[in-house]
């Protein structure tokens, strides 16, 4: 259908456009906004490829989650990122060759891209057409798959750990409010009633 | 394929014309309105004060750690969602296995608490 | 070429008829609810609100959009221009977006996807970007707190939001919308939507709603007193109005979200005469309403929380309480065969 | 219960990833008083695991994960690294004052990584435990996170482990394409008709592997990371998480790509040389021991690699031979290295060392038979690690590849000895503190080891045999 191809050459470039520009781009800042711009039309890619879920959740952790915390990094830390960039072109020629070798290696499998014999075979999971692509992915995620779900989770735990370890510090002498120990205060522990004599004070 | 995508092209369309709208109350002041600029019009609100220095600075580390438990949270929620629909076909076997899922993540969530990292100060 | 015509161009014109459509109702629907959370706030303190621009007032949304066309632009020496005017147009078209996917009655929808729910959600999650863009572009001290307090404070109610639509998913197997509100069809009327089995959750949503949305009582974004106006200090003109449009766009949607998941979209009360007679997209604007109602009088009449009380509201109570009824809904309907459905 | 059943072949990484939540709980909420509580149990549970995986009968979970022989007997040597890199860093974060609870944790859980990867038969259960493990090293490596040197190491790795796995998924995301299947035997039956765009999946693949082993050309986070983390943590690095990088080189290896050796192996052979060439000459300049020993495992990976290029059973048996004694000889010298404390501070240049043949007699002798051990001299445990892997060579016709290995090892020789003589000939500095217990016994056990292995080396030999028949 040609509308979809449009739109896949739409996204596609958009894509490729907005990743160069994410280091090109002298601003930090207007780095990270071109990669959310990237991962948007990735986003767009997936939902061409009938990847619905795929799509939504790169938009919820990529863009909604991971690249605010890249702008929050990049924003507030205050790096002298014009300083950091001198001598980033002295780079250039090592990064270009690598570049081209890519390049080149890409348009190798590209212009050799054929399903050898026999492969039709080995393709174990055939993706089902007649349900929503979310249902065919948790029919198999947690039953048939349930061993790399919970090695993910695994990895989340660990990632958590791994934050709490690295970055977390207590300020001392910080004064916190404990909700419970707030309400469980009673008449007894919080008031306490002298009778004054009158002209003698306390 | 073909009907999945066409129910996306109203929604392209949607946002096409939401862009526009929003890019014409934009410009709209900019073509319509006075201007008469002045240095001190043009100055960063700073309570009276001239601002000084860059107003870009480094911050508690805590709204990092706030950030990263998010993504943490957020991935788990996005296993959630496909498990949630097909509830009913996956049957004990899925149930229990997000059990597990939930279980190791509230360990994590647990450990969290007892860190004091939920702590604001 | 007639071809072309009629299996192209045609289509596209009536998508976007459609679109328009949709766009000019709810902006002038957005335009009332901003004069009815104005009113609604006097009300309260018994004062009579705006009424001076037409009939008690009714015109008056219309004449501040007037005053900020009119007004000067004006973007601050130290700003950082692009991102600066970039961010209100995001605010304001992620907020629009969200509505192509929502039901107002059966069949009534832009763009009924497959995976709805979670296509308002990620909108959402990207209402934070506006914010931040706008507190860092100002290059000026009260945005860039607020916009690191209000990026803070979303992200943290945002999990909450996720396990709720986790549990509303549990019992209605969809990620459509308009599934989700066909599953609340019950034999019970409205008391077999889910705002009733799900109650916790309906508040836990409700509350979670308005920090998402970054009203009173958790507006510490705009905090008067200490951040002035917030990330939005900088910004005059329309710009400024955008992000107020945003921002009641947002609010809009969280109620109709409030609506499509708790409160059985479209459906009418009870499925008998009387009821059945109304269409449903006006019982839709009417619980979309009430929900709104709900957000007016929050903002009337609770105080602002702390901003530690509220991190911790956020993190300490609502998570676990959404989590842990992830897994009690879970286990009730693995369990307890079909009670909920 | 026939569910539960299925779950049998991941029992023991099932056992240390509870325990090791469990232990966080503890910890979470016992605070630093029950530290060593949870170093010591952590240590138990870790030989609990090896027990486990020792004895578990051949089967498979699912179609991700194996256990055979191959996978016994590197689970039991990581988990024993594990166990033995836990038990050496006690005196150092107790004298240092870093004791965290979370540290003997994340190992643990780095330990299930290991597990994962060593059992992985497809692409997915690679990579979930290749970022297992790897996750949990970038913490530990970083833990110190008031000193500079730690926190730039972690970040450096993180950096460059991050790009590594972006390699590695690339080469997976072809190789899934040009197959249509993740599975090992599936990629194999695959691989019958190789396409370019298979040989470049598998190109990409290995590159990423060879960053995990730290075999040259990319190699360059090692010297830094080792030289920046804390020293317990540069022993834990330099054990474990290579022998679980080895396994899954060769498993995927000679599992998924038995089809297609004559590709692959020239990438190995470019890859053992350059690692044995550069780890041999790079470590002459060193002064630091902790880089020295960096340079010193890029040249044993290189080693160890050798057997693996000849892609045969002998070669896989070459390459379990020389992980495992490699494996003893540098835990070895890490005790000593741990040891080196003067004054209350740690030292870590190799100068240090000066006269300490006089100073403390039985602590030279050891440290000069793992160092003759590492150079590969007979009749040392080392010997037999190098003449078992370059046999393989020889048998399956690479000479080249030999003769320059044994010329590399006589260039290494050179910087081992160098340090032998400034222990034995040059003038004594002050005397190092007294050297814990469990220290002691790390570098007994070990020293014991290399000395002797040539008495009885048929145990080590006949389990290597076998593990690598289990490939074939």
């Amino acid at each position: 259908m040609i509308l979809s191809a449009l739109f896949f050459y739409l996204f596609a470039s958009i894509c490729v456009a907005s990743a160069f520009m994410v280091i090109a781009a002298k601003n930090p800042v207007h780095s990270v906004l071109f990669l959310i711009l990237a991962f948007v039309n990735a986003a767009g890619l997936f939902v061409l490829l009938g990847a619905e879920f795929l799509a939504m959740i790169l938009v919820v952790v990529y863009v909604g989650a991971v690249a605010v915390l890249f702008l929050f990094v990049v924003m507030m830390l205050d790096v002298d990122f014009a300083e950091l960039r001198q001598g980033f072109l002295q780079y250039l020629p090592v990064g270009g060759l690598v570049g081209v070798i890519f390049l080149a290696e890409l348009l190798l499998v590209v212009g050799s891209w054929a399903i050898g014999p026999g492969i039709p075979t080995t393709i174990t999971a055939k993706i089902p057409t007649d349900i929503p692509n979310t249902q065919a992915l948790g029919l198999v995620l947690y039953t048939r798959y349930v061993y790399y779900f919970e090695a993910a989770g695994v990895v989340l735990l660990v990632a958590m750990i791994g934050a709490i370890v690295l970055t977390l510090r207590h300020k001392p002498n910080v004064k916190r409010q404990n909700t419970s120990d707030q309400v469980a205060r009673t008449k007894e522990t919080a008031i306490e009633i002298r009778h004054v004599q009158p002209g003698q004070g306390l | 394929m073909d009907v999945l995508l066409m129910d996306y092209l109203p929604l392209v369309v949607f946002i096409g014309v939401a862009l526009v709208l929003g890019l014409a109350l934009l410009v709209a002041p900019f073509i319509v309105a006075y201007k008469q600029p002045d240095p001190e019009k043009l100055s960063a609100y700073e309570c009276g004060f001239n601002p000084f220095d860059d107003a870009r600075m480094k911050f508690d580390v805590r709204f990092y750690l706030v950030a990263i438990l998010f993504i943490i949270f957020d991935l788990e929620v996005s296993f959630l969602f496909p498990w949630a629909i097909v509830f009913g076909e996956i049957g004990a076997y899925g149930f229990w296995s997000m059990m597990v899922f939930l279980a190791v993540l509230t360990i994590g969530f647990i450990y969290e608490w007892k860190k004091g990292a939920l702590e604001w100060d | 070429m007639v071809e072309f015509w009629w299996s192209y161009i045609w289509p596209l014109i009536v998508m976007v008829a459609q679109s328009l459509l949709l766009l000019v109702l709810l902006l002038i629907t957005i335009a009332y609810i901003l004069l009815a959370d104005r009113k609604i706030w006097a009300a309260v303190q018994m004062r009579r609100g705006p009424n001076v621009v037409g009939p008690w007032g009714l015109l008056q949304s219309f004449a501040d959009l007037l005053k900020f066309v009119l007004k000067e632009p004006t973007i601050p020496a130290g700003a950082n221009k692009g991102v600066f005017l970039l961010a209100p147009l995001v605010t304001c078209t992620l907020a629009l977006a969200a509505w192509a996917v929502i039901p107002v009655n059966a069949g009534w929808v832009i763009a009924d996807i497959n995976v709805g729910i979670l296509y308002v959600f990620a909108i959402s999650s990207l209402g934070v970007y506006g914010i931040i863009m706008a507190g860092w572009a100002s290059n000026s001290k009260y945005p860039f707190l607020a916009a690191l307090r209000s990026a803070a404070q979303m992200v943290s109610y945002e999990v909450s939001i996720g396990f709720v639509i986790i549990t509303v998913l549990l019992c209605a197997g969809s990620l459509k919308l308009s599934a989700i509100v066909a599953a609340q069809n019950g034999a019970y009327g409205m008391f077999s939507w889910y705002w009733l089995p799900l109650l916790p959750m309906f508040v836990v949503f409700f509350v979670s709603a308005l920090a998402e949305t970054n009203r009173p009582p958790f507006d510490l974004v705009e905090a008067e007193s200490e951040l002035v106006a917030g990330f939005m200090v900088e910004y005059g003109s329309t710009p400024y109005m955008l992000f107020m449009l945003g921002e009641y766009v947002a609010i809009g949607t969280m109620c109709a979200m409030g609506t499509i998941l708790f409160l059985g979209g479209w459906l009418p009360p009870f499925q008998v005469a009387p009821f059945t007679w109304v269409p449903g997209v006006i019982w839709f604007v009417l619980k979309a309403f009430f929900m709104f109602f709900l957000f007016a009088m929050a903002k009337a009449i609770v105080p602002r929380y702390r901003y530690d009380q509220l991190m911790r509201l956020g993190w300490k109570v609502f998570l676990p309480i959404s989590l842990a009824m992830v897994v009690i809904v879970a286990a009730v309907l693995q369990f307890g065969g079909a009670v909920l459905k | 219960m026939k569910e539960l059943l299925a779950f049998l072949p991941i029992l023991p990484e099932i056992a240390l990833a509870v325990g090791a939540m469990g232990l966080l709980m503890f910890g979470a909420y016992g605070g630093e008083r029950v530290v060593t509580t949870i170093q010591g149990l952590s240590v138990v549970l870790l030989i609990f695991a090896a027990v486990l995986a020792a004895m578990l009968p051949d089967s498979r979970f699912g179609t991700s994960f194996v256990v055979d022989e191959f996978a016994r007997f590197l689970k039991v040597l990581a988990f024993l690294g594990s166990a033995v890199a836990i038990v050496m860093s006690l005196d150092y974060l107790a004298v240092e004052k870093q004791q965290k609870f979370e540290y003997p944790i994340l190992i643990l859980l780095s330990t299930v990584g290991m597990g994962m990867l060593i059992s992985a038969n497809d692409l997915i259960a690679l990579y979930l435990g290749l970022e297992l493990m790897s996750l949990a090293l970038y913490v530990v490596a970083a833990s110190n996170r008031d000193s500079i040197r730690s926190t730039e190491a972690g970040l450096k790795y993180f950096v460059l482990g991050a790009l590594s796995s972006g390699m590695l998924l690339y080469g997976c995301s072809l190789i899934y394409g040009f197959t249509g299947t993740v599975s090992f035997e599936g990629i194999a039956e695959g691989s019958k008709h190789p396409g370019i765009g298979l040989i470049f999946g598998l190109v990409f693949l290995f590159a990423g592997l060879c960053f995990k082993v730290s075999a040259v050309p990319f190699h360059m986070w090692t010297p830094d990371v080792y030289e920046g983390a804390p020293t317990p943590v540069t022993a834990f690095f330099a054990a474990a998480p290579k022998i679980a990088g080895i396994a899954i080189f060769v498993r995927v290896a000679v599992g998924a790509f038995h089809e297609i050796v004559p590709q692959w192996q020239q990438i190995i052979v470019f890859v053992a040389i350059a690692s044995m060439v550069l780890g041999a000459f790079a470590a002459i300049g060193q002064r630091n021991i902790k880089r020295l020993m960096a340079y010193s495992s890029i040249g044993h990976m290189g080693f160890a690699l050798v057997g693996l290029a000849s892609g045969t059973a002998v070669g896989v048996q070459g390459v379990l031979i020389y992980i495992a004694i490699y494996l003893a000889m540098t835990l070895g010298t890490f005790a000593v290295i741990l040891a080196m404390r003067r004054n209350g501070e740690m030292v870590e240049e190799i100068g240090d060392l000066a006269g300490l043949s006089r100073s403390n007699p039985p602590l030279a002798f050891l440290l000069a038979i793992l160092l003759f051990s590492l150079a590969g001299i007979p009749p040392l445990a080392g010997f037999f690690a190098k003449f078992y892997v370059f046999l393989a060579a020889i048998e399956a016709g690479l000479y080249t590849l030999a003769v320059i290995g044994v010329l590399a090892s006589v260039v290494g020789a050179y910087y081992y000895l160098l340090i032998v003589k400034i222990m034995y000939f040059d003038e004594p500095v002050q005397a190092f503190q007294p050297m814990p217990g469990e220290l002691k016994a790390v570098l007994g056990v070990t020293g014991l080891f290399n000395l002797l292995f040539f008495v009885y080396p048929a145990p080590l030999i006949e389990a290597a045999s076998a593990a690598a028949k289990s490939l074939f």
